[in-house]
């Protein structure tokens, strides 16, 4: 892909990220979904450029706000949809759910419903790609508040001294649910972090897709080429609430409506059609293709059947016993 | 009487024991906000943000330090957020907290409560459906506490509060929106006492949390066919009421023990291991356990239907010993 | 046939496992160095610090690497260094190996192996004494392995690491210097298999690990006077050989659990609960179960002799039934 | 107290923990003691300086390395001695043993056999002074090793963003049992480490009291005055294996010799004596002492009873049920 071709699917994929959540947001406001949903709407251009930047041999590690990563690493969308209406033919055959959704067949190794609960893994990830030679790489979401959980340490300190090829990315939204990461973190930028590690830590604007591609895209050649992991800070605005339902009574209007007003799609359209790089039409023709998609993934879900009971107990050990 | 949901009666709870003592204070996630299930919303406004902490992601922290506080002089009544993160202050609770005193030699009292709201919410799935308070039985030197009413929450909580001991004290997801009369005047329950929900002569069920409601609503299905069901709640789970539940089965001779944990492993292996050494001669038929299948939490509602026990398991139960 | 400890048995299965398979590694603390207990000593020399892998003090990362490296193509074996620092990385063990392969539909395999160095061993205190099993079987998606012998140990070990699910091998700490004879031909013992280790006829004595030799000993004294007792070792709690202990106990009628966790809520327990629900009629006499007391493991030898069982306890628990 | 006098102290108390562990060591060679020991010869600086620096009201959090921390704050030798001979007049009873050891009533809330065990409870234990506004600071001990787990992350984290009056000092002994620091963390310096919360990381030569004892003093004074924690990291040797008993075959004979020549007991009385502070019988004769003080500790542990086997069911809980 030249240049041009890049920013084309970077601005589609944001479209497509965009418009499958919106209709989970409208799905589960009307009560079609069950469980619960964290929505990346705002967030879209630290996933597609992210995974833009890997190759589809290359593994992700998602969290609970991880629909986005899905999207963009290239799962079936009408398998996440059926997934997040709890039907047997979901990604994870309805036992997951959005938090715990994942897409090994595209290296998606899952959202997790525990903060901060990727971060080893990906470790593990990187070091058995160590261990096969096998020139991939590892990407692990996290957000602002699981950078202060335990694991975040451990992790980084273990894939740095192993030199694992790693890249960690922390999508900084400001609030770990209704707390706000000036708060709960003692330094503003979780980048800083990274020399505890002997890791330069990258800050770039996560409302950017551009930029974002460009950082990740440095980190995973630097990974490829043996020189370890990488800590980048993108930051974002939560454009919804923490979860879908979520009165955000702890936040004040003018920051949501002054984060809404920034918006990676409208940013990266202007720009391209500036450039002239799209048309109107051909924006349109995007946007109606991604709208097509996630009706004929909803209409998929909504024709799927449910599981049947006792497949609750399918699934547990490989071996049966 | 009034009326007032666990939440609420939960809440009452922390402000009259805020009130009470000035050494009482709240630290954990979201307290502030309430999230998720509004027990401490406007408490801080009440009491001061010194006394309800809001904490970063940082479990190990949040409950190591707690301890710290304890053994200094105040009394943290700390919040796991969902029970199921124990894991991520596993050390804290079982190497920490539950041994200090013990291994100290009896050098410092720990006044801690640990909330732990527990148990599955539709959908909840792997990560937030969890009943873990069989491990925490297994660990010498905790307290377990386990309401299934707001009156007996209210009166647990502040007897906990006012303890010395570490409690770790379940809270059913399920049960927060449940309303249930709660007395005005000031009550205390202490630990360790079962409390019998109806009586009966024909059979026990032991039940715990949310399958103590599930158990009422299957004793009122037999009652209607003229069996007498006696359910029997232990309350606190560690020190267990064994004297209320022998009692009642040296009555019955027939006991069906129900949890929502997952079968193998759960406390209700305890309980049936201790009527099997203990009451042995008493016992007329096999001791029958009604519990959550022996997987994690599937988010699928027919599937997690399927897992979770309910009142027609324990129907099922009782019709095979009688 | 030549006689190995437990240590050279698990050493030995794992060079044949590694030789066998380069996709095996071993990660953990003090590997290379073989500390404390030697099983992993000269590894590092014979296959490479790529595949032996030290690593800092960092529980939750080792554990939580491991998941990732086993569902990426290596099987790895990790070492837990002490079974109490499990604590550490209760989080990884319990909503992340036991569960990614359920709630993620079957997506992945979990090839992996963790070590539990477990039990007493005089004087370690608190913090390094600890049996935990009881956890993980309660915990769905885990293997819980327990053998009592070299040759178990070795044939156990080897299926583990061929296999393609989550196992808690857990390694009494004082049976590493214990010697017995280990085939020299390769055997690989299915797991959820038990070993009766003593055939009789009069009771049944169920232990685990280090209590099955206090079993055998017991079995022993009780001997000279005339009474058949039988000895099953299940060796593997989860998945657990119900049809091995149930055939036995159908046999004697009588049956004494003996272990070495304290006593409540101990994997005991669910052997009782599951002879009383399962085997009711069978029983003869109230099942009796012979374990640690309630305590933390205090540090001075009198106290710590007072809370472990032995041999003496269940000869006394044996007395009882007959 | 007058700087000569702090000086003399500080010699005092290396003296008195050295000969303490150098019985210790020769008893549990001996067979007389149980369990497993892990001694601080060569590392007492620390010790010695950290608690000068402190109040008899302070609190002090150990590791399984403690026996010179609970000299240094003032715990009584007879009780520990007796506590290592797992007697009933030890100071944990007989239940603890050297990895437990506490003296509540020094301030000493104790050792701990999880190594990072104690950090989180420090930050807890400056939250109760902060609270109670008692104008104590709490020091929290730690290993080069600790630094690399979770809870380190956590809790300085949690104390910087409550500017919490705890001291947190990493004896950095350069191994972790057989694992070298330089493996095992991805920077040299742990004091590196505080910037990720805010803090200015102090390095200091901890084979000199004098140094230690400088940089706690001012820590102290910061965090009474609500300046928040601090981070200060000593670089020690250490002299003994990890354990008694240890055969140290992965550690070369060089470094140990080498490591041995540097003692900080000689360096301060070389000092002493040098600027007459001290003269050689005054050194004698606190030698003496010390040696007589412990001849007492072995004596009294000897001849106190060891615990009543039933013992082991008391001090679970306060409330008796
Ligand atoms: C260990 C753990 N603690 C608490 C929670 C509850 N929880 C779920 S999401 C969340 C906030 C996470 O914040 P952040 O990491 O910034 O991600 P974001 O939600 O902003 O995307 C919290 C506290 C959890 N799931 N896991
Ligand atoms: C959580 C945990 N993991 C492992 C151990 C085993 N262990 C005991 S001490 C030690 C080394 C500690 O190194 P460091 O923190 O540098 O302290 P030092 O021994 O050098 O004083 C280890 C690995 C433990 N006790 N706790
Ligand atoms: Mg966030
Ligand atoms: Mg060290």
């Amino acid at each position: 892909m030249g240049p041009a071709e890049k920013h084309v699917e970077l601005l589609r994929t944001m479209i497509r990220i965009r418009t499958f959540e919106e209709r989970v947001r409208d799905l589960f406001a009307a009560g079609q979904l069950p469980g619960f949903v964290h929505l990346s709407i705002g967030q879209e251009a630290v996933a597609a450029g992210a995974c833009l930047a890997l190759r589809p041999e290359d593994y992700v590690l998602s969290t609970h706000r991880g629909h986005g990563h899905m999207v963009a690493k290239g799962a079936d969308t009408r398998r996440m949809m059926a997934e997040l209406y709890a039907k047997r033919t979901g990604s994870c055959k309805g036992k997951g759910g959005s938090m715990h959704i994942a897409d090994a067949s595209v290296g998606v190794l899952g959202a997790n419903g525990v903060v901060a609960g990727g971060l080893s893994v990906a470790a593990g990830v990187g070091l058995s790609i160590r261990q096969r030679r096998s020139g991939q790489v590892c990407l692990c979401f996290f957000g602002d508040g699981a950078a202060n959980r335990g694991p975040f340490h451990e992790s980084l300190n273990l894939a740095a001294i192993w030199k694992l090829p790693v890249i960690f990315l922390c999508e900084n939204n400001g609030w770990a649910s209704s707390t706000p990461h000036r708060y709960a973190s003692a330094i503003r930028d979780i980048a800083d972090r990274g020399a505890g590690y002997g890791l330069r830590g990258v800050r770039v604007d996560g409302m950017d897709a551009l930029e974002v591609y460009a950082a990740v895209s440095r980190a995973a050649d630097a990974a490829r080429a043996g020189g370890g992991p990488a800590l980048i800070e993108a930051k974002v605005v939560r454009w919804q609430g923490h979860y879908e339902g979520d009165p955000q009574g702890y936040r004040d209007k003018a920051e949501i409506t002054e984060g809404r007003a920034r918006d990676p799609i409208a940013r990266l359209r202007a720009k391209l059609l500036a450039e002239k790089i799209l048309g109107p039409e051909q924006v349109a023709e995007i946007e109606r293709a991604a709208l097509a998609e996630m009706e004929a993934a909803v209409a998929f879900a909504e024709s799927s059947p449910l599981p049947a009971p006792a497949e609750a107990l399918e699934d547990l050990f490989f071996e049966r016993r | 009487m009034r009326k007032l949901t666990m939440a609420e009666a939960l809440r009452e709870a922390l402000i009259e024991e805020m009130t009470r003592d000035p050494r009482v204070i709240l630290i954990g996630e979201d307290l502030r906000a309430g999230v998720p299930f509004g027990v401490t919303k406007g408490l801080a406004e009440q009491f001061g943000e010194d006394r309800v902490l809001d904490t970063p992601i940082s479990e190990a922290a949040i409950i190591g330090a707690s301890l710290g506080a304890a053994i200094t002089g105040l009394r943290p009544v700390a919040d796991m957020h969902f029970a199921d993160f124990v894991t991520c202050a596993m050390d804290e609770v079982v190497n920490q907290i539950a041994k200090v005193r013990y291994m100290f030699g009896g050098q410092v009292d720990v006044p801690l409560v640990l909330r732990m709201p527990t148990g599955s919410v539709k959908g909840a799935a792997a990560h937030h459906s969890q009943s873990l308070e069989a491990w925490f039985t297994h660990t010498p030197g905790l307290r377990v506490v386990f309401p299934s009413t707001p009156a007996d929450a209210k009166g647990l909580l502040k007897t906990c509060i006012r303890g010395l001991d570490p409690v770790l004290f379940f809270e059913h997801k399920r049960l927060y929106k449940m309303a249930g009369e709660v007395p005005e005047e000031e009550t205390l329950i202490p630990l360790g006492t079962a409390d019998v929900k109806r009586g009966g002569s024909d059979v026990t069920v032991v039940a715990t949390g949310w399958m103590v409601h599930q158990a009422l609503e299957a004793a009122d299905r037999l009652g209607q066919e003229g069996l007498q069901v006696e359910v029997v709640d232990p309350r606190c789970l560690a020190p267990f009421d064994k004297a209320t539940v022998f009692e009642s089965v040296r009555k019955t001779n027939r006991v069906v023990i129900a949890e929502e944990a997952a079968k193998t492993g759960a406390f209700g292996a305890q309980i049936a291991a201790w009527l099997a050494e203990e009451l042995f001669d008493h016992l007329d038929a096999p001791i029958q356990r009604v519990a959550a299948k022996d997987v994690p939490m599937p988010f699928s509602p027919p599937m997690e239907e399927f897992v979770l026990p309910d009142a027609e398991d324990i129907v099922a139960a009782v019709r095979r010993i009688l």
